[in-house]
């Protein structure tokens, strides 16, 4: 078997126990929780019948493993259970508000990489100088405040003193695009309507900016750290003994090796965007799972709060396991050792 | 005659993912009271296998250690951890930075509970002008200590829980060659004084000509020779003491002509 | 400490996060004499006032009941630090302990710990925060156990980490070669390795733990009204963009200033301890 | 004749630190000449790796150094060179062997391409197939047995003594003039290092490569050097030819320094002084060393 292949079966592996993990705390904090999950869902109106019915349909009178056994059952055929709060599948539900919020944070990832890590790189090369302070500045600013500040101070100046960016929603409220994927910066270019990709795309660049500014800093800050480490390793100084540019150190002998740690706090970063997600969404009214999110945390819908977790845990788990098969990618070591650690 | 330490068919297997490496092989020697048993080698060798099963870092997986004529168990017990220590090769991770010199000498006295406990301070001043350093040091970070300094207070732990063998590992390969020759005598002296056993671990032949009695020389896991200092230099037995020997960067024409002679009988062997 | 000076001195980033804080600390501690308003910290009206922009005597302007935004911020301090510290209080020795057993010990025990770790890193922390708060009532106390339980993991994994790699240093196999008990190893000869880590971290943290509290509070899973919260300020004014700005740029400001500070005197404690990052 | 490959005069270096400033060479002078295998020997902290890393021009650019003194590189004066052309010379004319070489080679990219890149400083437009049968005909000629395997190769993949012989390769790529030696092969095995030395020696001597060698290993120095500079806490205490070092040392330290080295035919540890004031006693040069060709 392959060391790259192998690594995948175990990080597969690893990842579906932490899945399981997760299951079974957010079930145990949902379930442990003082007060009656079926009366809270019902209101306080219902008749004692009523209130029983419900016991008996959520298995509430069992034991706790037990009502962990039939929420795995179901879970194994794709079923999450009714929400309480808006009488649906929570899988429909999450299927319709999910793609939005998807969208966001991939946008937000990619400015993340594409902005945090030639700065860090900057930095890095620069050490020292005034563009150093500059970046770290920045950086720092970055991660100091939460997403729905810089979310508030963007649309405060982007949006209502120089009105260059719309205020709220994903796409002007004149197009009509048959959703497909779900991102409608996608679907908008399916559809062949540049006007209304337009239109979406303009819309996101805000929100995703302020979910990616603590991203930004910590990609950049992580990642001038780690090269000013690789600036020290003897292999750079082998280089400079070669007289090769300083720009060219940077870029192709230190670069490299020095993303290889970073990435694994990149791929963290990105759990902290899932979590950020709900903020900025709620600034700009972007119709994603974040509205959705605090609807059924605030109403104690049990069954939507537990598939909501566990779907955002799994999209972490995964971005992890891509994360780590790019890492084998880039390190030879990883790719050619013996041992897949 | 048993020595004081017995390795009996001693073999070590090492399991790295599905690879199976034998870092030591089915080997046999003894540690005879007082002497310095030099164990000589290159990189994979398996000579530090050899200290660290010595030391009870992990037990052997064939064959049996043995002190005094009692097979040592997988799991020490505090006496036999006291009457085998180690001085390391590189004193600046062996002393803990974040402790001061005193409290790294303290450890052995209160782990042993060697002496009493108001008089502890005084047997760390005591071992300190053992080793040649002043009593104040022991107030002291490592970090303020010379590379020489800190090897004596590693040697100075190494004496305070009074034990019967010292291993040495490699303790004056990180030294620069001045201090070297300070702490190689400070180490001949203790021995002589304390009446120590030393198993000196070191792949630096000019070294053990001059402070081992015997010398057991491995290559890849395996014992390949094993005789007195006087008699492996004279006349080694084994084609890979011969190319050890004659490795060794010499400074005097007295070694090049011994370096020749070895030499001579390979190349008239080939 | 002459060594610290000389860090501080070069570095004029490094001087201001000491002055932030300062300023910070100082401002929640002493909100009893410095706050023009300090009755304004609970659920008074003052209707003749309302919705003032900044003007003397209100330096951030009024809220919509009339109470000085500026008296409420420097309160939310106070309550912001409390909560920043009970938490590392909880969570750091939780997390460190967990961190070096699994380190050191290895084996199974590494294995089951580290999982159940990961099982907390992998819940988005906000998320797990929001769940828990929902789920239990949204109180302070509340709150800090929500955050509590988010946080240790941090430490575990750094810790871990740390652990790992002291564990190569050749003090660890000294004090095993000597016969030192793995309560000594672990905490007498690995964990003060691992404290300039630790405190930098602790640093960097209590301007995080403001952070991630004022998300909760912004979210309306927060410390709930009257208590002056900076997150429900902001979440309060945003309704009121872009005219009655100040409501939310004060609040988010005081958030951006004390988390800012506490990231600048977390790096220059890493300068100075020497902290690998 | 022509001017002596390198010279070094009156060599100052100190750091600003947070402690105050360290002076590190107290004014050094020494000269190498054409096809000539010079070391500095000293124990750690003496400034002998510092002194090759000012003739590479890699302090220079550190703020926290200051550096006084001239350094000559084939008669020209680096301080007067523009840093372009200071920068042009490092990899092509001249270049450096470094301690470890496992480290030095680059953990991500294959022996191959770091050999396209090294090739490169001197060809720029060398094909990248041109560059790999240069460089597989340069690491037969250090005796790897497997060229093509070695050089699809990651440096983890091969034994120090392999990535040795790479890097001697490498250094000679493009022909130097000068070749610097920082304690070549003290990481590798002894029987890898002689090997490795005895194969440099070959190299150099057949491309006539002047050597600056730098060591804390006397017995290595004998067996490699034509002439020896010792260098004590940044001063050159004597200088000699090899011949005339080992068999005559003149100043109390480098005595202390040879009759510290335990000898295979044994005799003993000796009682020395490793702090002394004789060390600090003034140069000593051995006749028939004095002056760099060339010089009036």
């Amino acid at each position: 078997m392959p060391p790259v292949v192998r690594l995948l079966a175990k990080r597969l592996g690893t990842s579906l126990i932490v899945l399981v993990g997760v299951s079974m705390l957010i079930f145990t904090i949902a379930r442990v929780i003082p007060g009656d999950p079926a009366r809270i869902a019902l209101g306080p109106n219902a008749t004692p019948e009523q209130v029983e019915t419900l016991r008996e349909r959520l298995h509430l009178d069992e034991a706790l493993p037990v009502q962990y056994g039939y929420f795995l059952r179901d879970l194994s055929r794709g079923d999450l259970g009714i929400s309480l709060y808006t009488n649906r599948p929570v899988t429909a539900d999450i299927a319709q508000f999910l793609p939005a919020t998807l969208e966001l944070i991939l946008v937000a990832g990619l400015m993340m990489i594409l902005i945090g890590l030639p700065l860090g790189v900057i930095a890095a090369r620069y050490r020292g100088s005034w563009a150093d302070h500059a970046v770290r500045i920045f950086t720092l600013l970055g991660v100091s405040a939460p997403s729905f500040v810089w979310a508030v101070i963007l649309m405060l100046i982007f949006a209502f003193y120089l009105p260059l960016f719309p205020i709220a929603g994903r796409i002007a409220d004149s197009y009509a695009i048959a959703s497909v994927t779900g991102f409608l910066t996608i679907d908008t270019l399916i559809a062949g309507n540049l006007a209304a990709f337009g239109s979406a795309a303009w819309h996101i660049v805000l929100p995703a900016f302020a979910l990616s500014l603590s991203g930004i800093g910590q990609a950049a800050r992580l990642t001038r750290s780690n090269m000013v480490e690789t600036y020290d390793k003897p292999f750079i100084e082998m280089a400079r003994s070669y007289g090769f540019p300083e720009r060219r150190i940077a870029r192709r002998f230190a670069f490299r090796p020095s993303l290889i740690p970073s990435l694994t706090i990149i791929g963290l970063d990105f759990a902290a965007m899932l979590g950020n997600a709900f903020l900025v969404e709620a600034v700009f009214a972007w119709p994603g799972l974040s509205r959705y999110g605090v609807a059924v945390i605030l109403r104690k819908d049990l069954n939507a709060i537990v598939g909501t977790v566990l779907i955002i845990s799994a999209m972490f788990l995964l971005v992890n396991i891509i994360v780590d098969l790019l890492i084998a990618f880039i390190n030879p070591r990883i790719r050619y050792s013996q041992r897949a650690s | 005659m048993t020595g004081l330490l017995s390795l009996r068919n001693v073999s070590k297997v090492f399991t790295l993912g599905q690879r199976e490496i034998r870092a030591v092989d089915d080997v046999s020697f003894d540690v005879v009271e007082g002497e310095c048993l030099a164990i000589v080698g290159e990189s994979g060798s398996g000579k530090s296998t050899i200290a660290n099963m010595i030391l009870g870092i992990y037990p052997p997986s064939m064959g049996t250690i043995a002190w005094r004529g009692d097979v040592l168990p997988a799991r020490r017990e505090l006496r036999h951890r006291r009457a085998i220590q180690l001085v390391q090769q590189n004193p600046l991770s062996s002393l803990n930075p974040r402790r001061s010199v005193g409290a790294s000498l303290r450890l052995p006295l209160d782990v042993h509970g060697i002496g009493d406990r108001s008089h502890r301070a005084d047997r760390v001043a005591r071992l300190l002008e053992e080793v040649g350093l002043p009593a104040d040091f022991m107030n002291r970070s490592p970090a303020a200590l010379s590379g020489g300094q800190r090897q004596r207070v590693a040697i100075a732990r190494a004496l305070a829980s009074e034990s019967d063998l010292v291993v040495l590992d490699e303790p004056t390969s990180a030294l620069d060659v001045l201090v070297q020759a300070r702490v190689l005598k400070l180490l001949a002296d203790l021995r002589d004084k304390r009446g120590l056993t030393y198993v000196f671990i070191t792949h630096d032949l000019s070294v053990v000509r001059n402070i081992a009695d015997r010398v057991a020389v491995f290559e890849k896991g395996c014992l390949r020779e094993l005789g007195t200092t006087e008699a492996i230099f004279a006349n080694p037995q084994h084609a890979y003491t011969r190319r050890l020997i004659a490795a060794v960067p010499v400074v005097a024409d007295a070694e090049v002509a011994l370096r020749n002679r070895l030499m001579e009988n390979d190349d008239a062997a080939a | 400490m002459k060594r610290a000076a000389y860090i501080l001195v070069r570095n004029p980033l490094s001087l201001t996060g000491v002055i932030l804080i300062a300023l910070v600390v100082f401002g929640a501690l002493f909100a009893d004499l410095i706050a023009p308003f300090p009755e304004h910290r609970g659920a008074v009206v003052d209707f003749a006032n309302f919705n003032k922009p900044p003007e003397w005597p209100y330096l951030f302007g009024t809220d919509l009941v009339g109470r000085d935004l500026f008296s409420r911020i420097l309160y939310a301090y106070r309550i912001s630090l409390l909560l920043g510290v009970v938490v590392l209080a909880i969570a750091v020795p939780i997390g460190v302990t967990i961190g070096l057993v699994a380190g050191y010990v290895g084996g199974w025990v590494e294995y089951v710990l580290m999982r159940i770790t990961d099982v907390f890193l992998s819940i988005p922390p906000l998320v797990l925060a929001m769940s828990m708060m929902g789920l239990l009532e949204p109180t302070l106390t509340n709150g800090m156990l929500a955050v509590t339980a988010m946080w240790w993991p941090w430490y575990t994994r750094l810790v871990y980490n740390l652990t790992r790699s002291e564990k190569e240093e050749g003090y660890v196999l000294a004090a095993e070669v000597i016969g030192a008990s793995r309560a000594h190893t672990i905490f007498r000869e690995i964990l003060p390795n691992c404290v300039p880590s630790i405190v930098t971290k602790m640093t960097l943290d209590l301007g995080f733990v403001i952070l991630i509290a004022s998300s909760l509070s912004f979210l309306g899973l927060g410390v709930q009204p009257p208590t002056p919260d900076l997150g429900s300020m902001v979440a309060d004014g945003a309704k009121y963009l872009p005219d009655s700005w100040w409501l939310t740029v004060f609040p988010g400001l005081a958030i951006l200033v004390a988390v800012f500070g506490f990231n600048l005197l977390g790096d220059a404690l890493r300068d100075i301890l020497g902290v690998d990052q | 004749m022509s001017a002596p490959t390198l010279r070094i005069a009156d060599l100052g270096l100190g750091f600003r630190t947070w402690a105050g400033p360290v002076e590190v060479l107290h004014g050094i002078s020494l000269h190498i000449n054409k096809g000539e295998r010079v070391a500095l020997v000293g124990e750690s902290g003496s400034g002998k790796s510092v002194t090759a890393r000012i003739v590479l021009g890699l302090l220079q650019e550190l703020k926290s150094a200051r550096i006084s003194g001239t350094v000559e590189f084939e008669g020209r004066d680096l301080d007067r060179l523009s840093a372009r052309e200071r920068h042009a010379l490092r990899g092509t004319r001249m270049s450096m062997i470094f301690q470890d070489p496992t480290s030095s080679l680059n953990p991500v990219y294959r022996i191959a391409p770091q050999f396209h890149e090294v090739l490169k400083r001197a060809e720029p437009a060398i094909s990248e197939a041109a560059a790999r049968a240069r460089a597989a005909a340069l690491l037969s000629a250090v005796a790897i047995p497997e060229p093509e395997r070695a050089l699809d190769s990651y440096s983890f993949q091969l034994s120090g003594g392999m990535n040795q012989r790479v890097m001697i390769a490498m250094a000679l790529a493009n022909e130097p003039a000068l070749l610097i030696a920082d304690e070549p092969g003290t990481a590798l095995d002894v029987t890898v290092q002689a090997q490795t030395l005895a194969l440099m020696r070959d190299m150099v001597e057949e491309h006539h490569t002047s050597v600056l060698f730098i060591s804390h290993n006397l017995g290595v120095v004998r067996e490699f050097a034509d002439r020896v500079y010792v260098i004590y806490k940044g001063r050159i205490v004597e200088h000699a030819t090899a011949e005339g070092l080992f068999a005559d040392p003149r100043h109390p330290y480098t005595r202390a320094l040879l009759s510290a080295v335990p000898r295979i035919t044994g005799g003993g540890i000796p009682e020395i002084e490793d702090v002394s004031e004789d060390y600090f006693q003034p140069l000593v040069v051995h006749e028939g060393c004095g002056e760099p060709e060339g010089a009036a």
